[in-house]
């Protein structure tokens, strides 16, 4: 009877894991700014799940409030703009085709999961599991990050990398600071959109003009 | 008794090679020439021309300094000594422990020093051509001949060549490939050393060729009687280095009455005058080599003299 | 009120107070008051009574050590930009606002740095090391020029990255943590850590340990994550070069050094020395190479000190009394050195306009006494005596090949790869005849003097305190 | 005061002679080469009465090693050097108060030279390993500095460069070597490696680091090429020091580890030393043959002679591993004899090197000549200088040569039958350099000085400054006294030989007539006295009596040259002709020497050319393919300078991928 609201947490946290993948497979960019909002809304969700299961632990409710609103809400229209602004959102930027990289996630998610099982036989399976869905979606997200050479993607990539993080920090039993770090990041995230829109001449981390840095530095001779 | 004797020996024997010196040159000079059927000059003509040098004044460059005219007399000094050190008639002379045979090698050395010096001094081309190729023999000639030197004292267990004739004459020393490969090896040093043919040819002016001469080109008077001289103790401190190594019968040892000192200085004359006609005979027989081949030639006698030294460990078992 | 308040409250209160300050010649007089008051009171922290390790701060003897120094080196770094700075306002290449902010940022860093340094608690070490980072992020891109906004950026995102790394990593320790000490802050309290380290799930710190090395690693500009290091060295001002080098890094590692403490403490987990110095090796060899192709200065000694901290890494990763000492002495001495050479470069480059190693020969012959400056730094940094670099060098050397005779050869080849390359730079920029133009410098060099006395004293002479204090360090670090 | 503390402070005097300088500037440059002289004079005079006691005194300063502090101490071994480095340093800091008189940069060489001198001194009088390698990085790094005074010349810049990498590569080998002897317990201190010997092939290892250390800043080959660029590159006073007492240095500490602190080597281990040292020698000679420049020439000889050094040691220790010490004690009385000698003759002629580059303004040979007529005084103590260092009688090169091959001749005691046939092989390679020692100074001395002056430099050459033909003429001296007198000088280094090898040559100063009698009377002697004395009063009796009896007439005229006199002095025999035949003969396989005729076309009145190139095998060999190499991976490893921030993120990522693999499959 009690395994019920822990499968409920598993359901959740497989799903941020599912989104991450569905962003590994999106290769256009507006399809991926839903996806990730999905991703944002899924982590909301778990993370209220875990507030309930950890009773009454208000800072973890305000957590998911922020994410919801935040990275489901604000952080998307933004980037939703600046797409728009740059006419980039039916591009397609992957480095390496969509299939290879799924492979390389589906790796990923069996390495996390090897991981968690082989090292932490004695933590409790609760946040044990959690802790093996959040690892495989900081790894899908950090491949995302260098699979993608469009700038948004990339972006959204840290971004749900940083979801999995906030879903490994409430997982973890009574963790504090948890508002903090998701208040943290949320501002460091808001840097960086606020970077792209600065550099919007420059759309993708990608282009270094490496000839410009040579008459300047000089340092690849 | 013992010292005075001692003493005089050694004052006869400086006395004896300086005089000896020129006769021998002379002699060679007679019988190369009787064999090639020309009668030839007396055999004290060189001590007539020594003499004759000393009496005429001495012509020195413009642009010659003070080393050209102390020269000769430098190489006077360093070989009469080195002369007078190497035993001839007697062993154990009263100074003979003042200096061994490595620094015999280096007293010539000096010499050949002050020589090559003294002929870049003038600053003609001929000078320092002389200089130079007398260097070039020297830097394979010195090696072999202290490889030599290295030969014999391993095999008496000293440098010093008083023991070292003593060792050969006593009868443990017996006969041995690499005292033969030492003679050998000797003998070309010595051909070498001297400027003899196939080397060098003492009696050649023909500037491509000559060596010895294009170095004291420019001397004249008592200076060049000065190097005449020590060139002919030269020959005869080769000549009796070999007689009292390698045939070291009848020296006297000290202590010896006066009838061994006279028997052996007689034995000693003996073999000076037989080394002379075969150096004469040789010279006649052979021609004379580019100046590049002499360092084979005398690579040969380093090669003997190496070969002699390892072998000597070898042969020592047996 | 007690020292640790005042090390932490002067800099927060002073970022408030110049970012409200119009004036730039007072704005830099405030900052170099600041930081002196704020070392000041870490000398205070050193000779006085030590506060108790509670829930937010720890003092004990590793940190008192990154303390003194980092605000020691904060303190010199500020008096010498409040000459710098002038210069580049008179040169036109920053604005009044731009460096009221540039003043306020600095104190933000330093008390980003100090509050990492001081706290017990790992969730606040992190972030305040992130919130050092970010201050230095948008220090770096003050010039507003392509390449600095490049190097800002480069630096921010791989920052970034890093951050998360390690943010995992800490929740992992937790994690790990929680089940012996209950839930809540007391499993983050790193006094509440040590001593129950052997209770955790070694697995778990495994884990956590390779998320924090990667993590603060990238701070620290270990290869293969060093990429951010050079370029903001080279790009943003002088002042904060010399304060990235000479102690954010150290914060960085500071930061390892006490999870490494965590993870030794603990007898199931894998020893992470070994991993520690591979990468230190890694850094050394890597930055020894990279010194060869160098045209720019900065970026030149941006890879000595990405080659010093490869050394310091693989130091503490061996482990035992001498390599721990002399892992603390090479990073204290490392500090102050390469902060004096960036002074000295700064005032270099001012002298003649431009980075380009190329353009700064003959120095001997134009700035005689900054030559003297500058070549001191280097020959010091290059490891020669006889100043304190030689004497960590010789330790750290002689104690390896006792040990272990492979590592120390390799630690030889990269240790005379890099001093080839720099003494090849050295020369270039000593000797040979100068260009016509120079300009004359007017800033004042008595900082650098300062660190190289130091350094210098330190090599001739350790005082047994010093000594006495660092070896209750290293012992800490076991 | 104990020797030590005397020592030390003369140490501590001269290092602050440095700041001095800097404080008084150029205006006091003569009162404080001066002040380096005295203090010279008395490091030698300490080093002297330490020797004649045989006592040894130590010393301990609260500085260095933290909790070791800095160990010093003044053994008969160090004695023998101090006395060398007083010597020699008071020679060159004479000479210095004249050389640098018109210097237009005063403080680029005066704030170095003294403290170069006491950081010297302070290496012979460490007793840890601390104070040892800080001691000699300092030494290394102030004579840099001093390499560095004529900077605007990039040759200068290079050898510089070159010399202090090669520094940086000894001061890491001996790190390692000291690592090795102190072992993880971190026991610094001498006495405490004495006190622990390691086992044998542990020796044999840091023997191999030593060689590697000491011989590289000693000049061996194949680590030597540093030497022939920087020594001379340095002010001549400067280079006199570095080659006449630093090299010196280097075989201290080689002589310190290899018998002081280390148990007998095996035997292998002194063949080594042995090879490496006949290499040297002929390797180093045939280089200043055929070099072109006086002052490089002069360098390429040092390293001839430190092999001769190195050949005694390993002889030395060749019969130390044999148990034979009396036989030991005579190749290291061979040794340092030949040390003391080398300073003395290396020093006078750099100094002299040095007056001629002030006189002509030139350190090529080809535009110099007859500078004999010009510099009287210098020529003839050069002349002196070079007589001794050609090894030749009665001077002091030919008295410590003639020392080491009477070593050689002990060959047969040793029981390795390799040995014994490896040793008189070594000893043929000695004998060649020597010869071949004769062959480049005369070369050197007869082109420089001798003939018809080349250029109008050398035929308006000036003669050398006071101060400076005072200190050759001391060095002078010493090379005379201790060719005539050899049994005094290896009495006053006999302690030294009995503190390394437990025994000691039989007291010289009671033999008739002060003979040298290295074993017994019938083994070998030599009596330098004699043969000078000999050698003069015949030269003295034979030009009396002719000058007496026969003509003392002499007219001057124009040379004679077969007639055809040549009035253009380029006819000469210059550098380049004279060594010819030798590189002809030798340098084609060991110098890869090569001629190469440029013949104009039929037709073209241009004149043809004759290049030669000869190359010093170890830069082929060695340095270049490893220069090559560095550059290749510098350039590969600089891609990684400017990737784009995406393949960071990968290189992050791809290390975290691994790190976990390998958590995953170990952990």
């Amino acid at each position: 009877m009690a395994t019920l609201p822990i499968d409920i947490a598993h359901l959740l946290a497989g799903g941020l894991v599912l989104m991450s993948f569905l962003m590994i497979y999106q290769d256009r960019l507006s399809a991926l700014l839903d996806v990730f909002t999905a991703h944002a809304v899924v982590l909301a969700a778990s993370v209220a799940w875990q507030a309930h299961l950890q009773g009454d632990t208000f800072h973890l409710y305000l957590t998911a409030l922020i994410a919801l609103a935040f990275k489901g809400a604000v952080i998307p229209m933004a980037l939703a703009r600046i797409v728009r602004r740059l006419g980039i959102h039916r591009e397609v930027e992957t480095v390496v085709g969509t299939v290879p990289t799924m492979l390389a996630g589906i790796g990923l998610a069996a390495l996390s999961i090897v991981l968690m099982m082989r090292l932490t036989a004695g933590a409790d399976p609760l946040a044990r599991e959690d802790l093996a869905f959040a690892l495989t979606v900081v790894l899908l997200g950090l491949l995302m990050m260098v699979t993608r050479r469009n700038a948004v993607s990339q972006v959204v990539g840290f971004m749900s990398l940083e979801n999995g993080l906030i879903l490994a920090a409430a997982g973890a039993r009574g963790m504090p600071l948890v508002v903090e770090i998701a208040v943290a990041f949320s501002i460091l995230i808001a840097f960086i959109v606020i970077g792209v829109f600065l550099f919007r001449i420059r759309e993708r981390f990608d282009t270094v003009d490496l000839a410009a840095l040579d008459e300047v530095r000089g340092d690849r001779a | 008794m013992g010292l005075i004797l001692s003493l005089l020996v050694q004052g006869v024997q400086m006395a004896l090679v300086v005089a000896l010196a020129p006769v021998l040159t002379g002699v060679v000079r007679k019988v190369k020439a009787r064999l090639t059927r020309r009668r030839g000059a007396p055999v004290l003509q060189p001590w007539r021309d020594i003499l004759k040098l000393l009496r005429k004044e001495a012509i020195v460059a413009d642009s010659a300094s003070w080393v050209f005219r102390a020269a000769p007399y430098v190489i006077f000094a360093a070989t009469w000594v080195a002369a007078a050190l190497v035993p001839t008639f007697a062993t154990n002379l009263q100074f003979s422990w003042s200096a061994d045979l490595i620094a015999i090698v280096a007293l010539l050395g000096l010499a050949r020093f002050a020589l090559a010096l003294a002929g870049m001094d003038v600053g003609t081309a001929f000078g320092g051509l002389g200089a130079s190729r007398e260097m070039l023999f020297a830097t394979v000639a010195e090696p072999a001949m202290l490889l030599i030197t290295f030969t014999l004292a391993l095999a008496a267990g000293s440098s010093q060549l008083s023991t070292i004739a003593g060792a050969m004459a006593g009868p443990e020393m017996g006969l041995r490939v690499s005292l033969g490969m030492a003679l050998v090896a000797l003998t070309l040093v010595a051909l070498a050393e001297n400027g003899r043919i196939p080397v060098d040819n003492p009696a050649t002016h023909l500037e491509l060729t000559m060596v010895h001469e294009a170095m004291v080109l420019e001397y004249s008077g008592r200076h060049l009687a000065m190097i005449e001289l020590a060139a002919s103790l030269k020959l005869l401190l080769s000549l009796s280095l070999i007689g009292c190594v390698f045939f070291p019968w009848g020296i006297a040892a000290p202590g010896d009455g006066v009838t061994t000192h006279l028997t052996a200085a007689a034995l000693y004359l003996a073999k000076i005058a037989l080394g002379g006609t075969a150096l004469a005979i040789f010279e006649t027989a052979v021609a004379k080599m580019r100046v590049f081949r002499v360092p084979d030639f005398l690579g040969i006698a380093l090669m003997l003299g190496l070969l002699g030294t390892l072998l000597l460990f070898v042969s020592r078992g047996l | 009120m007690t020292p640790v308040a005042l090390i932490l409250l002067i800099p927060a209160i002073a970022a408030a107070l110049l970012a409200a300050i119009p004036g730039t010649r007072l704005a830099a007089r405030v900052n170099v008051l600041a930081a002196g008051a704020t070392f000041l009171a870490a000398l205070a922290l050193l000779t006085g009574p030590r506060p108790a390790p509670g829930a937010l701060f720890l003092v004990d003897d590793l940190n008192i050590v990154f303390i003194v120094l980092n605000t020691l080196v904060g303190f010199t770094a500020a008096s010498f930009s409040a000459s710098y700075i002038g210069h580049e306002v008179a040169a036109g290449r920053l604005t009044p606002v731009t460096l009221r902010f540039y003043h306020a940022m600095y104190q933000v860093m330093m008390f980003g740095m100090n509050a990492a340094l001081l706290t017990d608690n790992i969730g606040l070490m992190w972030v305040s090391v992130e919130l050092a980072t970010l201050s230095t992020v948008l220090m770096v891109g003050l010039y507003r020029t392509p390449e600095a906004l490049e190097a800002a950026w480069k630096y921010f995102i791989l920052g970034s990255v890093g951050i998360a790394l390690a943010l995992f990593g800490t929740i992992l320790v937790y994690m790990a943590a929680q089940p012996v000490l209950g839930e809540g802050t007391p499993a983050m309290v790193w006094s509440n850590l040590l001593p129950h380290a052997a209770a955790f799930d070694p697995g778990l710190l495994n884990l956590a340990f390779i998320f924090l090395l990667l993590g603060y690693g990238t701070k620290v500009g270990l290869a293969p994550l060093h990429a951010w290091l050079p370029d903001a060295h080279a790009e943003g001002p002088t002042p904060i070069s010399a304060v990235l080098s000479g102690l954010l890094l150290n914060v960085a590692l500071y930061a390892v050094l006490r999870f490494k403490m965590l993870m030794a403490a603990n007898p199931a987990t894998l020893p992470p020395g070994p991993l520690m110095a591979a990468m230190g090796l890694a850094s050394l060899l890597f930055a020894g190479l990279m010194l060869y192709r160098r045209r720019d200065i900065k970026r030149l000694f941006a890879y000595s000190s990405i080659e010093h901290m490869g050394i310091i890494t693989f130091a503490f990763g061996m482990g035992g009394g001498l390599a721990n000492f002399a892992g603390l002495l090479h990073m204290a001495m490392h500090s102050l050195t390469k902060s004096a050479i960036f002074f000295s470069v700064g005032h270099v480059t001012q002298a003649r306009g431009s980075q380009r190693i190329a353009d700064i020969r003959g120095l001997s012959v134009s700035h005689p006494r900054l030559a003297v400056a500058l070549a001191l730094g280097v020959l010091a940094i290059a490891g020669l005596p006889p100043f304190g670099v030689f004497l960590s060098e010789f330790l750290l050397v002689t104690s390896t090949f006792a040990r272990a005779p492979a590592l120390a050869l390799v630690l030889a080849a990269g240790l005379l790869l890099a001093f080839g390359a720099l003494i090849l730079r050295l020369t270039g920029i000593l000797f040979g005849d100068p260009p016509p133009e120079t300009a004359p410098v007017r800033a004042s060099t008595l900082p650098i003097w300062l660190h190289m006395g130091l350094v210098l004293a330190a090599g001739i002479h350790l005082p047994a305190e010093i000594v006495a204090w660092f070896q209750a360090a290293a012992r800490l670090l076991g | 005061m104990p020797p030590v503390d005397a020592a030390a402070l003369i140490a501590g005097a001269l290092l602050a002679l440095g700041p001095a300088a800097l404080a008084f500037g150029g205006p006091a440059r003569g009162a404080i080469h001066a002040a380096a002289t005295l203090l010279c004079l008395l490091a030698a005079g300490t080093g002297g009465a330490a020797l004649l006691t045989g006592t040894t005194t130590t010393l301990t300063l609260p500085i260095g090693l933290p909790w070791l502090g800095a160990r010093l101490a003044l053994d008969p071994l160090a004695a023998v050097f101090v006395l060398l480095l007083g010597l020699g340093g008071a020679a060159a800091s004479l000479s210095s108060i004249g050389y640098y008189r018109h210097d237009p940069a005063p403080l680029r060489s005066l704030p170095f030279q003294p403290p170069f001198l006491g950081a010297m001194l302070a290496v012979l009088l460490a007793a840890d390993a601390f104070s040892f390698l800080m001691a000699w990085e300092v030494m290394s790094l102030l004579s840099w500095a001093l390499v560095m005074v004529d900077h605007r010349d990039a040759a200068t810049r290079q050898a510089g460069f070159v010399y202090l990498v090669m520094a940086a590569f000894g001061t890491l080998a001996l790190l390692l070597a000291f690592g090795l002897m102190a072992g993880p317990a971190g026991g610094y201190g001498f006495d405490a490696i004495r006190a622990l010997p390691p086992a044998p092939l542990t020796v044999a290892a840091i023997l191999g680091l030593m060689l590697l250390g000491a011989g590289s800043k000693a000049g061996l080959v194949p680590l030597h090429v540093w030497l022939p660029l920087a020594h001379p590159a340095a002010p001549s006073p400067v280079s006199a020091l570095m080659s006449g007492v630093m090299t010196k240095v280097a075989v201290y500490a080689f002589l310190r580890v290899a018998f002081d602190l280390m148990p007998p080597a095996p035997w292998w281990a002194g063949s080594a030393v042995i090879v490496l040292g006949a290499g040297s020698a002929v390797l180093g000679i045939l280089l200043a043959v055929v070099e072109a420049d006086m002052k490089r020439a002069l360098a390429c000889s040092t390293i001839e002679n430190i092999g001769v050094i190195f050949a005694a040691t390993g002889l030395a220790l060749a019969f130390r591993s044999g148990g034979m010490p009396a036989l030991a004690a005579l190749a290291l009385s061979a040794a340092l004899f030949h040390a003391l000698n080398h300073m003395a003759m290396k020093s006078l002629l750099f100094l002299g090197a040095g007056a001629v580059l002030h006189a002509t303004g030139t350190r090529m040979l080809d535009r110099m000549g007859g500078l004999i007529h010009r510099m009287p005084a210098t020529a003839a103590l050069m002349l002196l200088g070079v007589t001794a260092i050609a090894a030749l009688p009665p001077l002091n090169g030919f008295a410590s040569e003639w020392l080491v091959f009477q070593a050689v001749l002990a060959s047969p005691a040793l029981p390795q039958s390799a040995l014994q046939m490896l040793v008189p092989a070594a000893g043929g390679l000695l004998a060649l350099a020597a010869a071949l020692a004769a062959a480049a100074f005369v070369r050197l001395y007869g082109v420089a000085f001798l003939g018809r002056p080349r250029t109008p430099e050398a035929a308006a050459a000036p003669e050398a400054d006071r101060a400076t033909l005072a200190a050759m003429g001391a060095l002078a001296l010493l090379c005379l006294g201790a060719g005539l007198l050899p049994g005094l000088v290896l009495d006053l280094i006999a302690p030294a030989a009995r503190q390394l090898t437990g025994a000691a040559l039989p007291a010289q100063a009671h033999q008739p007539w002060l003979t040298l009698i290295p074993v017994s009377a019938a083994r070998g002697t030599y009596n330098g006295l004699l043969v000078g004395l000999f050698v003069a009063l015949s030269a003295g009796l034979a030009a009396g009596v002719i000058h007496r009896t026969a003509s003392r007439r002499l007219r001057r005229a124009p040379a004679w040259d077969c007639g055809f006199p040549q009035s253009l002095p380029d006819s000469q025999y210059g550098a380049g002709s004279f060594a010819q035949p030798i590189r002809r003969v030798l340098g084609r396989t060991l110098l890869n020497a090569r001629e190469t005729v440029h013949m104009p076309p039929p037709g073209d009145p241009s004149a043809a050319r004759l290049t030669v190139t000869a190359a010093d095998p170890a830069w082929a060999a060695l340095y270049a393919p490893l220069g090559r190499g560095v550059n290749a991976t510098a350039a590969y490893a600089n891609r990684f300078q400017a990737l784009s921030i995406r393949r960071y993120l990968s290189l992050v990522f791809g290390s975290l991928v691994l790190l976990l693999l390998g958590l995953a499959l170990w952990g």
